[in-house]
């Protein structure tokens, strides 16, 4: 019983905001329960029926009352509604400048690879103060990624990506653990979370501190755009037909439907599986789908490389 | 009230119990009371083999490491105890026993509208239930009561195909009983029963029986999905073709959050009864408790993306669903609010029913006001699929729905075996299973906090002192359910007679029909002239 | 025990208090079933509409393949049972039970021709064909050819899945009514319908137009994708 | 049963003479291109005009007491509850949260 606590350490900045929520709902389910609690134990006793008294039933008509506290509900159920969902907001989307690391999740185990090809499994290696961003998807059932000490996670699924994004705040090692029921071992499947100072997560990527072989994802990732010949269309000057893909990441582009989406790693992947799914605006259908084509692991590695493409002034000019 | 019944007190000589003996005239019986005593056997058996199932995996829990039985055994083993429990015991436990036996009593009808129907519907359960045992013996299923897809689809090797069909078809008793409940409700009252002189009971069963027919054909479909997956190898929610897991996950908390209504609105129509009773008082805002029960029902409809905030389901789903779950529970709430408000100025009989009635509040207020934490979305990020969830349901579910229907069962005891059982023993369950719930369940609170997931086999050492109370709490919580099988089985032997109306209560049942009831209900067709719950105050136990 | 005082006709249930409460409830019982059969077909056009969303390219691919001739007679011949079944119930009410029989015959008649030609000219082809969702997904024949370079092969399975089930659920609610109407038929035969007795009629064909509703949106949404 | 309502053969007649109709206008309107969802959208309202052809005369819901009106529509109302609250999910996936990104 030496250190219990309610929750868990606190290590991220999400951590930070929404547990002055949880305090909040606590004392403020607690509080409903005591009342209710000493309501019930006084009037039952000082009105519990005795023969010597004759005590008429009480006929209420309290409209105003009733109205007075339904209203009073709304606002707290609002407020509380209000408070939790500004925080989600905020653990929704990562900023620009995070550092990008895949996660795949496979009945039993969580493979983790750093935007440099380090590989580990169970074990994820971040650096502190810094916004982490994963990329997750699995290559069989549910599974779903859980950091106590970062109040965070996530769902992570098959043939979808999924992503988390926190920045830690406090070097330390943390339980991580697979959420979502997926079989036998689901309870097996966890590790631990390494938060380092900065300069000890870069000798660690250098492979300093263990881990696998690092491999090149961005020369697997250009060798497989070749190979599928992505650039027959997707080049300057061929009759505009395909999109320019460089520093397409990060950017807004507008369907034919005239809805706007973001490009985020889910958008690239739904573009090369599924194409017609959303077509750009301006586009024929054209582009073939590459479903069945590509090992996860390829297409995580083909989409690291389109994300890597600078942004060059010819594409721009081109779009215009 | 012009007629009363001949002579309230004493037993009649031919009741709906013992007017026909053989075994045949139960099995066949058409009348709305002998099939209520069919599904309170056949659900009392079913919740001791889902609670048998707890006790057995919550030994396992003892310990971190999974010592006492594999991994496999133990995810067999929770599946079961959920599907057993929720769709064998629970959903039907209060509207198919008590609601059967009552709504025709209470509004002074002979039976349901639909009687044949009505016996069809506890065949259809008892297929359902005889699947259901033939999953337990041959091997189990083990994809967690959600059937999630595609766990359940592809990757379980267990008899996911034979418990998805018993769900199936256990789906459609329960749709046939909200249907004739409607159909009964609307077309059978009594002259002079207008809808706001219904008890609140109707009310309640009303508003599930909305939720029955409307929602559980959609879970069948799903659960029909996964089945057609299963058998043919490609199907609707395979990711390989297109497919989407998610869209499974809407189907069926489509179906499974207004079900969780189903579970609790009938337990609050017991709650209204008993309370106005043993305050012997009006109901505070009767109107207000009426509509918030058909409210809940609504709108229950519009939030079971609750369940799938970190799912991969889009943001402003998620908000949008999280909203309408906070305002869902504003309904309750108030449902709360004027429960203790009937109380005030009241003549309070501390009943066993009594006990457990208000066991139920506090319980329930722990349980719904949990369930802001998980509705809303920030909080709900760390919460989802831990122990928290777990003890949240159970607060609502055990803590809520059980001890209703445990407060409806000895309340209307007398009135459906003719019996008075044991007071003090009631009194005394009535206090182990509040003590042995709250010893199981709190601590699985704070482990859910502390980010324990569920489902999990084996766990961290630091959560053993918690989880060595809440086995401990199991044991005494199974004892609290054990005893009122004695008490109650005790009663029907050596039990004095009830009388017609034992509590001095008000409504139909208990003012116009003997105890046993006839196997017609009421010797005279009975016309309703004031409101429910017209206590005066003066009404006397005799008991 | 007996409730005779209030039975006006032998056949009022002994529970109702007149033939009018129990043609109510019985009315209003066979509204609530359909209510439910609306969202258990619901559930399906859900997941349809869904996959619709979101493989475009493999409806237009997958609907181009269904032959809208054989889809449009299918279509006039189910709406014609659905006005037959209406004649029934009009005979039943008007108490002419040679009729009636002659009206559930053309219904059953009619029913069973949309079967066959679901069967002759759909189903079995296409399953001879390869398009047929699963192990044997092969639509390289002749007929099926172009659906071999359709790009999204996957979403196109998904579409017969959904055609193959959705089409499926709704022969089986058909060939539940046919035993229903066989039934119907032996009590016309026993002149059992009139003006004060018609409600089994009546409810039968409220659950006859109902799946015909159902194949009035299979119909442009299988067929008629644009 | 003063109050039922006998339709008549003449309009059911009538009624199946427009549905017959309206399934060779749907058909007709397939075959020409207006455009990504307006296709869809004429042949979904041909659908539901059919439908309610078929509620309101075959089924005699325009002869039936307002509760079957209710029943009938209750049906509809959350189907339609289940389609949009799905596909709102599948349509806003896309979609970034305001504060960032
Ligand atoms: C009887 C069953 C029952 C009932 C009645 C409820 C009632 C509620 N439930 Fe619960 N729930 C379940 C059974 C039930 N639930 C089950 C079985 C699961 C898990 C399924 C699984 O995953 O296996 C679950 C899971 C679950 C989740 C998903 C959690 C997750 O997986 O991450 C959520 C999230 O919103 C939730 C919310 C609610 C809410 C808001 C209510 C509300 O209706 C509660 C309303 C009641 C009150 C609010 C009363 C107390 C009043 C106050 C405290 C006063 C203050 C109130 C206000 C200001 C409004 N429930
Ligand atoms: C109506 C619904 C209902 C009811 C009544 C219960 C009752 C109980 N439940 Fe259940 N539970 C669920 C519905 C319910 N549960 C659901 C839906 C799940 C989720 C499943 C899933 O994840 O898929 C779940 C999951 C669940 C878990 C989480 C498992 C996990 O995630 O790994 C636990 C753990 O403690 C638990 C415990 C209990 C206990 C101790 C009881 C007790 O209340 C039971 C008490 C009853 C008895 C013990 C039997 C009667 C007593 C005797 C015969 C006397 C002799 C016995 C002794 C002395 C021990 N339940
Ligand atoms: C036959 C021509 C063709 C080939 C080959 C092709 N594409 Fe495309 N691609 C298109 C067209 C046309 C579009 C725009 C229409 C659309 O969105 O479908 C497009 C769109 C995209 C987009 C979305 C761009 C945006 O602006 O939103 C991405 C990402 C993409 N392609 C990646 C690839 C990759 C990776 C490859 C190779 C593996 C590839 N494409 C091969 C024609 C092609
Ligand atoms: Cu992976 Cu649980
Ligand atoms: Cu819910």
């Amino acid at each position: 019983m030496i250190d219990f606590r309610v929750l868990p350490e606190k290590a991220s900045t999400f951590a930070e905001s929404v547990d002055p929520l949880y305090w909040f709902l606590i004392l403020f389910v607690g509080g409903f329960f005591l009342v209710v609690c000493a309501v019930v134990l006084y009037w039952g006793v000082k009105y519990r029926q005795r023969p010597e008294e004759d005590r008429p039933s009480y006929h209420p008509h309290a409209i105003k009352l009733e109205i007075a506290w339904t209203v009073v509900l709304v606002i707290i159920a609002l407020g509380i509604f209000v408070w939790g969902s500004v925080l989600f907001f905020r653990a929704y989307d990562a900023p620009d400048d995070a550092l990008e690391i895949s996660v795949m999740g496979k009945q039993w185990m969580w493979k983790i690879r750093h935007p440099n090809g380090m590989r580990e499994t169970n074990e994820l290696h971040v650096p502190v103060d810094t916004p982490v961003r994963l990329t997750m998807t699995s290559q069989d059932v549910i599974h779903s990624f859980f950091i106590p000490a970062f109040r965070l996670k996530q769902d992570v699924l098959p043939a979808k990506y999924t992503t988390m994004w926190f920045k830690a705040t406090k070097t330390g090692e943390y339980p991580l653990f697979c959420a979502e029921y997926c079989g036998t071992e689901h309870s097996t499947m966890g590790g631990r979370v390494f938060v380092m100072e900065p300069e000890a997560y870069a000798a660690w990527l250098r492979g300093e501190g263990g881990g696998e072989a690092p491999d090149d994802v961005l020369a697997a990732g250009r060798r497989l755009y070749d190979r599928l010949g992505c650039a027959a269309c997707h080049t300057a000057g061929v009759e505009n037909r395909g999109p320019l893909l460089e520093g397409i990441h990060g950017t807004t582009v507008e369907m034919t439907t005239g809805e706007t989406v973001v490009v985020n790693d889910e958008y690239l992947r739904e573009s090369i599986l599924n194409p017609s799914y959303r077509v750009v605006k301006g586009y024929a259908p054209l582009m073939p789908s590459y479903k069945n084509q590509l090992e996860d692991e390829e297409l995580m590695n083909l989409i690291a490389y389109i994300k890597s493409l600078p942004k060059q002034q010819v594409a721009i000019a081109e779009v215009k | 009230m012009a007629t009363v019944v001949t002579d309230p007190n004493a037993a009649p000589a031919v009741h709906y119990l013992n007017w026909r003996k053989t075994v045949a005239s139960w099995l066949f019986s058409l009348d709305h009371k002998r099939i209520a005593i069919l599904y309170l056997i056949s659900i009392s058996v079913f919740f001791f083999v889902g609670g048998l199932l707890a006790a057995a995996f919550r030994l396992e829990l003892l310990t971190p490491e999974g010592d006492l039985m594999q991994a496999d055994t133990y995810n067999r083993y929770f599946t079961l105890h959920g599907v057993v429990m929720i769709f064998f015991f629970l959903i039907p436990s209060i509207p198919a026993v008590l609601g059967n036996f009552l709504i025709p009593l209470m509004i002074g009808a002979k039976d349901v509208a639909f009687p044949k129907l009505n016996l069809a519907s506890w065949y259809v359960y008892m297929i359902g239930g005889t699947l259901g045992v033939l999953v337990l013996v041959t091997g189990g299923v083990d994809t967690g009561w959600t059937f999630y897809s595609p766990l359940s689809t592809t990757y379980a090797n267990t008899n996911v195909f034979l418990a998805a069909m018993a769900a199936f078809v256990t789906g459609f008793s329960s749709i046939l009983t909200g249907l004739n409940f409607l159909v009964t409700i609307h077309t059978m009252r009594a002259p002079g029963l207008t809808w706001f002189r219904l008890p609140l009971f109707i009310w309640a069963h009303y508003a599930t029986s909305i939720i029955q027919v409307l929602a559980t054909p959609v879970v069948a479909i799903a659960i029909f999905l996964i089945a057609i997956e299963r058998v043919w190898g490609v199907g609707v929610f395979d990711p390989a073709l297109g497919g989407d897991p998610i869209l499974f996950q809407h189907l069926f908390w489509f179906y499974s959050h207004p079900a969780v209504y189903i579970m609790i609105l009938p337990g609050m129509g017991v709650i209204s009864e008993v309370i106005a009773c043993n305050a012997r008082n009006r109901i505070f805002g009767y109107p207000f408790i009426a509509f918030s029960s058909v409210a809940i029902a609504i709108v229950g409809f519009l939030v079971w993306g609750h369940h799938m905030f970190v799912s991969g389901q889009a943001m402003y789903s998620s908000l949008v669903f999280s909203v309408l779950t906070m305002l869902v529970a504003v309904p309750s709430a108030i449902k709360i609010f004027n429960w203790v408000g009937t109380l005030y100025r009241g003549n309070i009989v501390w009943t066993a029913p009594m006990l457990y009635a208000m066991g139920f509040l506090g319980l329930f207020a722990i349980g719904g006001g949990t369930g802001l934490f998980l509705g809303v979305t920030g909080t709900d990020i760390h919460l989802h699929d831990t122990y928290f969830v777990v003890a949240h349901f159970h607060y609502v579910m055990v803590g809520g729905a059980v001890m209703a229907y445990l407060a409806g069962l000895h309340f209307w005891w007398p009135k459906i075996t003719g019996r008075l059982y044991n007071h003090l023993l009631g009194k005394l369950s009535a206090i182990i299973v509040f003590i042995g719930f709250n010893a199981t369940f709190f601590p699985q609170f704070l482990l859910g906090m502390q980010g324990m997931p569920r489902r999990y086999h084996s766990y961290r050492e630091e959560w053993q002192l918690l989880n060595i109370f809440s086995t401990s709490g199991a044991m005494i919580l199974g004892i609290g359910f054990l005893l009122p099988v004695l008490y109650f089985t005790w009663s029907l032997v050596f039990g004095r007679r009830a009388g017609a109306n034992p509590w001095g209560a008000k409504g139909l049942e208990w003012e116009k029909a003997s105890s046993p009831p006839s196997p017609h209900n009421f010797d005279h067709d009975p016309v309703v002239t004031e409101e429910a719950y017209a206590y005066t105050g003066r009404e006397q136990l005799s008991v | 025990m007996s409730s005779t005082s209030h039975a006006e006709h032998a056949y009022v249930a002994h529970h109702f208090h007149s033939a009018e409460q129990q043609k109510e409830a019985g009315t209003l019982g066979m509204w609530l079933f359909l209510a439910q059969e609306v969202m258990f077909f619901g559930g399906l056009f859900c997941v349809y509409a869904v996959y619709r969303l979101l493989n475009p390219d493999a409806w237009l691919a997958g609907s181009a393949s269904l032959s809208v001739f054989v889809g449009g007679v299918n279509t006039t011949v189910l709406l014609c049972s659905s006005f037959t079944m209406a004649l029934g119930v009009y005979f039943a009410q008007t108490g002419d039970n040679r009729r009636l029989f002659q009206a559930l015959v053309a219904t059953l008649a009619l029913g069973l021709l949309f079967i066959a030609i679901k069967l002759q000219f759909e189903y079995l082809p296409k399953y001879r064909e390869g398009v047929f969702p699963g192990a044997n997904w092969g639509p390289y024949g002749h007929h099926y050819g172009h659906l071999a370079d359709v790009a999204n092969q996957g979403g196109l399975q998904m579409y017969f899945v959904l055609y193959y089930i959705m089409t499926g659920m709704h022969a089986l609610h058909m060939i539940i009514g046919f035993g229903i109407m066989v039934v119907l038929m032996v009590l016309a035969r026993k002149n059992t319908f009139g003006p004060q007795r018609y409600m089994a009629v009546e409810n039968f064909g409220l659950y006859w137009h109902f799946v015909d509703i159902v194949w009035v949106f299979l119909f442009p949404m299988f067929y008629l994708v644009r | 049963m003063s109050e039922h309502h006998i339709v008549t053969p003449a309009t059911y007649l009538k009624v199946l003479i427009a549905l017959a109709v309206l399934m060779v206008l749907t058909i007709a309107a397939a075959e020409v291109h207006f455009g990504e969802p307006f296709n869809l959208m004429i042949a979904l309202a041909i659908a539901v005009t059919k439908a309610v052809l078929i509620v309101l005369f075959f089924m005699h819901v325009k002869y039936s007491s307002h509760l079957t009106w209710v029943f009938v529509g209750a049906g509809f109302f959350w189907f339609i509850i289940m389609v949009a609250l799905t596909t709102a999910d599948y349509l806003s996936r896309g979609w970034h949260s305001p504060f960032t990104g």
